[in-house]
C-alpha cells in the first residue's frame, strides 16, 4: 500500500502530513485525524479522490475523556478496496457534527444509527429519528457507556439476580413455576 | 425445451425419496461430533465455577449438594438450564478436570409442555441418558495448544 | 364448561383438528432457518398435515421461532388474535422461554408465556430440524388427547393489547425511575 | 392522475424477506417510493458484546446473520487477530476457506428458496433445500452444529478436522454439484423465469458503487470487485479463481452471478482440499486478556462486504480488560434495502408484482441491519 498522490494533493495543506498507514491483514488502512469542523470539506475531497464507497460510521464513546470518536470508514473500488479511516473527535456534552448524507447516500442511514444509539446530532440531516429502536427502547441512547443496560435488565426482569430464570409476572400456560434441582448455593 | 424439462422432471420422479423417515423409521441424524446434552461426572468435579464464568448465556448455576465428594470441597456442582444453553461447548473447554462432557443425545427428549422441566440440576446432569449415546466433546477434543509465534512482517 | 369436559376424552373433533395443523408463515426470528428443511424434501412435515398458511385467518398454529423483541411482540399478538379458534401456540428456541443467550438484551421479551398461552416448548439454540418436527408431533398428540382447552379463556384483543402496553410501559417507567 | 396510496408490505407476508417491513407508496400498480421499517430483530448486540468476554463474543456474533453465520465469525476473528497481532496457522487458513465457502454455498442455496418461492417454482426450492441439507449435515460432522458453528476462532479453528475430512467433503460436493447443475438447467434457463427477471431492477455500475452496494449485487452490475481477490485474506491468495460478474445489472444478472458463485465456491473448495497441509497446528493458544488495539475485519460474505470494527481499550486505566471496548458490525444488507431499493424504484417502473423478484434478487438478510 502506498500513499495516493491524488488524495494527498486534494487534501488541505494542514492535513497533508497527518495521513498515516496502520493496521495489518484485512484492516490495513490509511488513517487521517481531522477536526470536526472540516468533516464536510474533507469527505468531499476524499470522494473526489476515488474513495466513493461508503462503509460505515463507527462511534466510540469515551466518557472519561468526555469525547465521542467518530470513525468514517471509506473504501475505494478503483484502488482495489483500499480502506481509508477518517477519525474525528467531538465533545460528549455538545454532540454536534455536520452531516455528510448528501455526499454519501448510505451515510444518511448510518447517521440515523449514530443518532439513535449515541445521541449525536448531525447538522443538516433531515431525518434524524428513532429508526431501529422505535418501539424497542425508550430512554436515552442505549449504546452510551454510562448507561448500564445489563444492570437495568437484571433489575427489571430478574429481580437483580444473575443465573436465575426471569421473574415472571404471570404465566398463561406452559410453566408450572416449580423450580427443580438441589439446594441453591 | 419441453422434452428437456420432462426428462429432468422424470429424473427426480424416479429417484429414491430424499426424505428422512423421522421419527418412526429413522432416528434423528447425529454425527460423532454433534454437540448436545452434557453429562456431569460428579466424582471429577472440583467446584471451581470455571464453567459458570465461561457461559455466554448464563445458563449454568451452581447448586450445593451434600454427599461424599472428596475432590469438591465446597460441594458445589453446576446445573444447566437447557432453556438457556446454546451448546457452544465453552464450558467443556473451560473445565480443568474433564468433569463436564458433551454427548450427541439430542434435545428431542427435552421437548416439553412445561418449561420448568428443562432446568437440570447436577443430579439430573450426572444421570446418563437412557438411550444409546456417543461422547462427542471432552478434553480429548483438543490436543495441547501451542503458543502463537509473533507476526513475521510489519510491512507498512 | 361442558365443552371443556367433553374435551377430556377422545373426540372425533380433536382427532381431526390434530391431523391438519396449518402454521402462520411468519419467520419471526432466526429459528425460521430450520423450518425450510422441515417443509421441503429433507423432513417433509406435510406428511403430518403441517403446512405454512399465508394468512393468520387460515391458520391453526402460531409458531414462535426465536427471540421476540418488543416490536415483534405487537405483531405476534395481533396475528394471534386474528386467528380463528381453535388456535395453538408452539414455541421454539430458548430465547422466548427464558431470555436465552440474549438474557441481558434491553429489547427482547424474556418470557413469552406472559403474553401467549404456550402449548409446547421446543428447547435448543437452534432446535435441530428433527426437534421442530418432534415439537409438531407433540402438539398433535396434545390436541388429539384433548388436553388443550378450546376456546381459550383469554381477553379480547383490545383488553390484551391494553394490558401489553400497560405492562411494557410499566417496565419502561421502572427503567426510567431507576435511572433517576 | 390517480391518488397515491400508502400500504405496508410485511413483516408477515409470504413475499417478505424475513422479519422486515416496507412502506410502499403506490400510484396505481407502480411503486413510487419505498421505505424500510427495520427494528423487528433488534437485540442490541453491540451493547451485549461489550459485557462479555472476547471468546464468548464469538458465540454471540454468528447470530447476527443466521443465513451466513461463518462470515460473521470470520470477520470478528480477523479483527481479533489484528488486536492480538498474530497470524493463524497455515492449516487453519485453508480450513477457514473451506468453511467460509460452504457457508456461502448454503446461503446462496437458501437464497434460491427465497427467490424461487415467490415465483412459485416449488421444484427449485425443494432441490435447493435438499442440497443445503447435505451441507448442513457436513457442518454437523465437522463443527458439531448445523447452523451456528462457533468453529472459526481467533488464533485458528476451534478443533482439529476429523480424519476423513477430505473424503467427506468430496462426497458432499459430489452430491450437491449435480443438484446445482439441475437448478441451472431447470430454473435459470426456464423461459418463465427469464421473462420475469430480465430487465427488472437495472442498476448501473457507477450508481451501485456510489450507493454502497457490495457483493453479488455490485458484481451483477459489471464491477469486478471481490474482497477475496483484492485483500487475499486467509488462503485466498494461494487459490486461483475467477470472479463471476454480470453485465446489465438487472435481477437476472444478479441471480446468475450467484449461480456462478456457487460453481466458483465448489471449485475453490476442491482446490483448497488439494493444497491444504494436513499436518501441523490448527490453533494458537491466546491469552485471556485483550491487548490494547484496534482491528477491522473485512470479509466478502455471501451478500457482500461484512465489516467488524473492534476497538479494545481499557475501561479502567489500571487493568487490562477481558472485554472489547466497542464492536461495530456493518452488514451488507443495509445499503441493499435502503439506498439501492429507493434508487431503483425511483428510476424504473416497478409494479407490486415485480417487487418480490426485485427484493429477492438483492438477497437481503434483515438481522444484519438491526443487529
Amino acid at each position: 500500500m502506498s500513499f495516493n498522490d491524488e488524495l494527498v494533493s486534494l487534501l488541505p495543506p494542514k492535513y497533508k502530513g497527518r495521513l498515516s498507514i496502520t493496521g495489518s491483514n484485512t484492516g490495513k488502512r490509511l488513517e487521517l485525524y481531522i477536526d470536526p469542523c472540516d468533516v464536510r470539506s474533507i469527505l468531499k475531497a476524499v470522494y473526489d479522490a476515488g474513495y466513493n464507497h461508503f462503509i460505515g460510521i463507527t462511534v466510540v464513546d469515551y466518557p472519561m475523556e468526555n469525547v465521542f470518536e467518530l470513525v468514517y470508514l471509506l473504501s475505494s473500488i478503483e484502488r482495489n478496496g483500499e480502506l481509508l479511516a477518517i477519525r474525528t473527535k467531538i465533545k460528549r456534552d455538545e454532540p454536534f457534527i455536520d452531516s455528510v448524507a448528501d455526499i454519501y447516500p448510505l451515510a444518511y442511514y448510518q447517521e440515523i444509527e449514530g443518532y439513535e444509539f449515541f445521541g449525536i446530532i448531525f447538522r443538516g440531516h433531515n431525518g434524524l429519528r428513532k429508526w431501529i429502536l422505535l418501539d424497542n427502547w425508550e430512554g436515552p441512547p442505549p449504546l452510551r457507556k454510562d448507561i448500564d443496560t445489563r444492570q437495568i435488565v437484571l433489575e427489571i426482569f430478574y429481580g437483580g439476580k444473575r443465573y436465575e430464570r426471569p421473574r415472571q409476572w404471570r404465566s398463561l400456560g406452559g410453566y408450572s413455576g416449580l423450580e427443580r434441582g438441589g439446594e441453591n448455593e | 425445451m419441453v422434452f428437456k424439462a420432462i426428462i429432468l422432471g422424470l429424473k427426480y420422479l424416479l429417484r429414491k425419496p430424499y426424505t428422512r423417515m423421522y421419527p418412526y423409521k429413522e432416528p434423528a441424524y447425529t454425527t460423532e461430533h454433534t454437540r448436545q446434552r452434557h453429562i456431569l461426572r460428579m466424582d471429577l468435579c472440583i467446584g471451581c465455577r470455571a464453567c459458570q464464568l465461561s457461559c455466554p448465556a448464563d445458563a449454568i448455576k451452581m447448586y450445593k449438594i451434600e454427599g461424599d465428594y472428596p475432590k469438591n470441597r465446597l460441594k458445589i456442582f453446576p446445573g444447566i438450564d437447557y432453556s438457556r444453553c446454546v451448546y457452544c461447548g465453552l464450558c467443556v473447554e473451560a473445565c480443568p478436570t474433564d468433569a463436564l462432557i458433551m454427548t450427541d443425545y439430542t434435545m428431542e427428549h427435552l421437548i416439553t409442555e412445561d418449561k420448568a422441566t428443562t432446568l437440570y440440576s447436577p443430579l439430573d446432569l450426572a444421570r446418563p441418558p437412557e438411550t444409546p449415546y456417543r461422547i462427542t466433546m471432552s478434553k480429548d477434543t483438543w490436543s495441547p495448544l501451542p503458543q502463537a509465534p509473533p507476526r513475521k512482517s510489519h510491512s507498512g | 364448561m361442558a365443552e371443556a369436559k367433553m374435551n377430556k376424552r377422545f373426540s372425533f373433533t380433536n382427532w381431526v383438528r390434530s391431523r391438519s395443523l396449518w402454521m402462520i408463515h411468519y419467520c419471526s426470528a432466526c429459528g425460521a432457518i430450520e423450518l425450510p428443511p422441515n417443509m421441503m424434501a429433507p423432513l417433509d412435515l406435510e406428511r403430518w398435515g403441517v403446512m405454512p398458511a399465508p394468512s393468520p385467518r387460515q391458520s391453526d398454529v402460531i409458531v414462535i421461532m426465536g427471540y421476540v423483541t418488543k416490536k415483534t411482540l405487537k405483531v405476534l399478538l395481533r396475528l394471534y388474535h386474528q386467528m380463528p379458534e381453535p388456535r395453538y401456540v408452539l414455541v421454539g428456541c430458548n430465547c422466548p422461554a427464558t431470555g436465552g443467550l440474549y438474557w441481558d438484551s434491553y429489547s427482547t421479551i424474556k418470557a413469552i408465556d406472559e403474553f401467549l398461552p404456550v402449548d409446547v416448548w421446543v428447547p435448543g439454540c437452534m432446535p435441530r430440524a428433527e426437534d421442530w418436527l418432534k415439537g409438531f408431533l407433540k402438539l398433535r398428540e396434545k390436541i388429539g388427547d384433548g388436553r388443550i382447552e378450546c376456546p381459550r379463556p383469554i381477553e379480547d384483543l383490545g383488553e390484551l393489547e391494553e394490558w401489553i402496553y400497560r405492562e411494557v410501559k410499566m417496565r419502561e417507567e421502572l427503567m426510567r425511575s431507576e435511572r433517576g | 392522475m390517480s391518488k397515491a396510496l400508502t400500504i405496508f408490505l410485511g413483516p408477515q407476508h409470504p413475499g417478505a424477506p424475513g422479519n422486515v417491513a416496507f412502506k410502499l407508496v403506490l400510484d396505481g400498480e407502480r411503486v413510487v417510493d419505498i421505505d424500510l421499517i427495520p427494528g423487528f430483530l433488534h437485540r442490541g448486540f453491540e451493547k451485549m458484546m461489550e459485557y462479555r468476554r472476547w471468546d464468548m463474543d464469538l458465540v454471540m456474533c454468528p447470530r447476527i446473520c443466521v443465513e451466513d453465520p461463518d462470515h460473521v465469525e470470520l470477520s470478528y476473528t480477523h479483527a481479533m487477530e489484528q488486536i492480538f497481532d498474530i497470524e493463524p496457522p497455515e492449516k487453519a487458513k485453508y480450513i477457514r476457506v473451506i468453511i467460509a465457502e460452504f457457508s456461502r454455498l448454503a446461503s446462496h442455496l437458501l437464497w434460491m428458496m427465497h427467490f424461487a418461492g415467490p415465483i412459485a417454482a416449488r421444484y427449485a426450492t425443494s432441490w435447493a433445500i435438499a442440497a443445503r441439507e447435505e451441507i448442513l449435515k457436513w457442518f454437523d460432522y465437522v463443527t458439531g452444529h448445523r447452523i451456528y458453528h462457533h468453529y472459526i476462532f481467533p488464533g485458528g479453528v476451534r478443533w482439529n478436522i476429523p480424519g476423513d475430512f477430505e473424503e467427506k467433503t468430496l462426497k458432499v460436493l459430489k452430491v450437491i454439484e449435480p443438484l446445482i447443475k439441475d437448478l441451472d438447467r431447470g430454473f435459470f434457463h426456464h423461459p418463465i423465469f427469464i421473462k420475469r427477471a430480465q430487465g427488472v431492477g437495472r442498476l448501473k455500475a457507477s450508481d451501485a458503487i456510489r450507493l454502497g452496494a457490495t457483493g453479488p449485487n455490485l458484481r451483477g452490475s459489471g464491477v469486478q470487485y471481490d474482497l477475496r481477490k483484492s485483500l487475499r485474506y486467509d488462503a485466498y491468495g494461494e487459490i486461483d479463481f475467477e470472479i463471476p460478474h454480470g453485465e446489465y445489472g438487472d435481477a437476472y444478472d444478479r441471480a446468475l452471478v450467484r449461480l456462478r458463485e456457487m460453481y466458483t465456491s465448489i471449485y475453490i473448495i476442491r482446490q483448497a482440499l488439494e493444497k491444504m497441509p494436513y499436518e501441523g497446528p490448527y490453533r494458537w493458544k491466546l491469552p485471556p486478556t485483550l491487548p490494547i488495539g484496534e482491528g477491522i475485519g473485512r470479509v466478502e460474505s455471501a451478500r457482500g462486504e461484512f465489516v467488524a470494527h473492534i476497538i479494545s481499550a481499557p475501561s479502567n486505566p489500571l487493568s487490562r480488560s477481558l472485554t472489547p471496548y466497542r464492536i461495530k458490525f456493518r452488514g451488507p444488507t443495509m445499503p441493499h434495502l435502503t439506498t439501492i431499493l429507493k434508487h431503483i424504484v425511483a428510476n424504473e417502473e416497478i409494479t407490486v408484482a415485480d417487487l418480490p423478484i426485485l427484493i429477492g434478487s438483492l438477497d437481503p438478510c434483515p438481522p444484519d441491519i438491526d443487529r
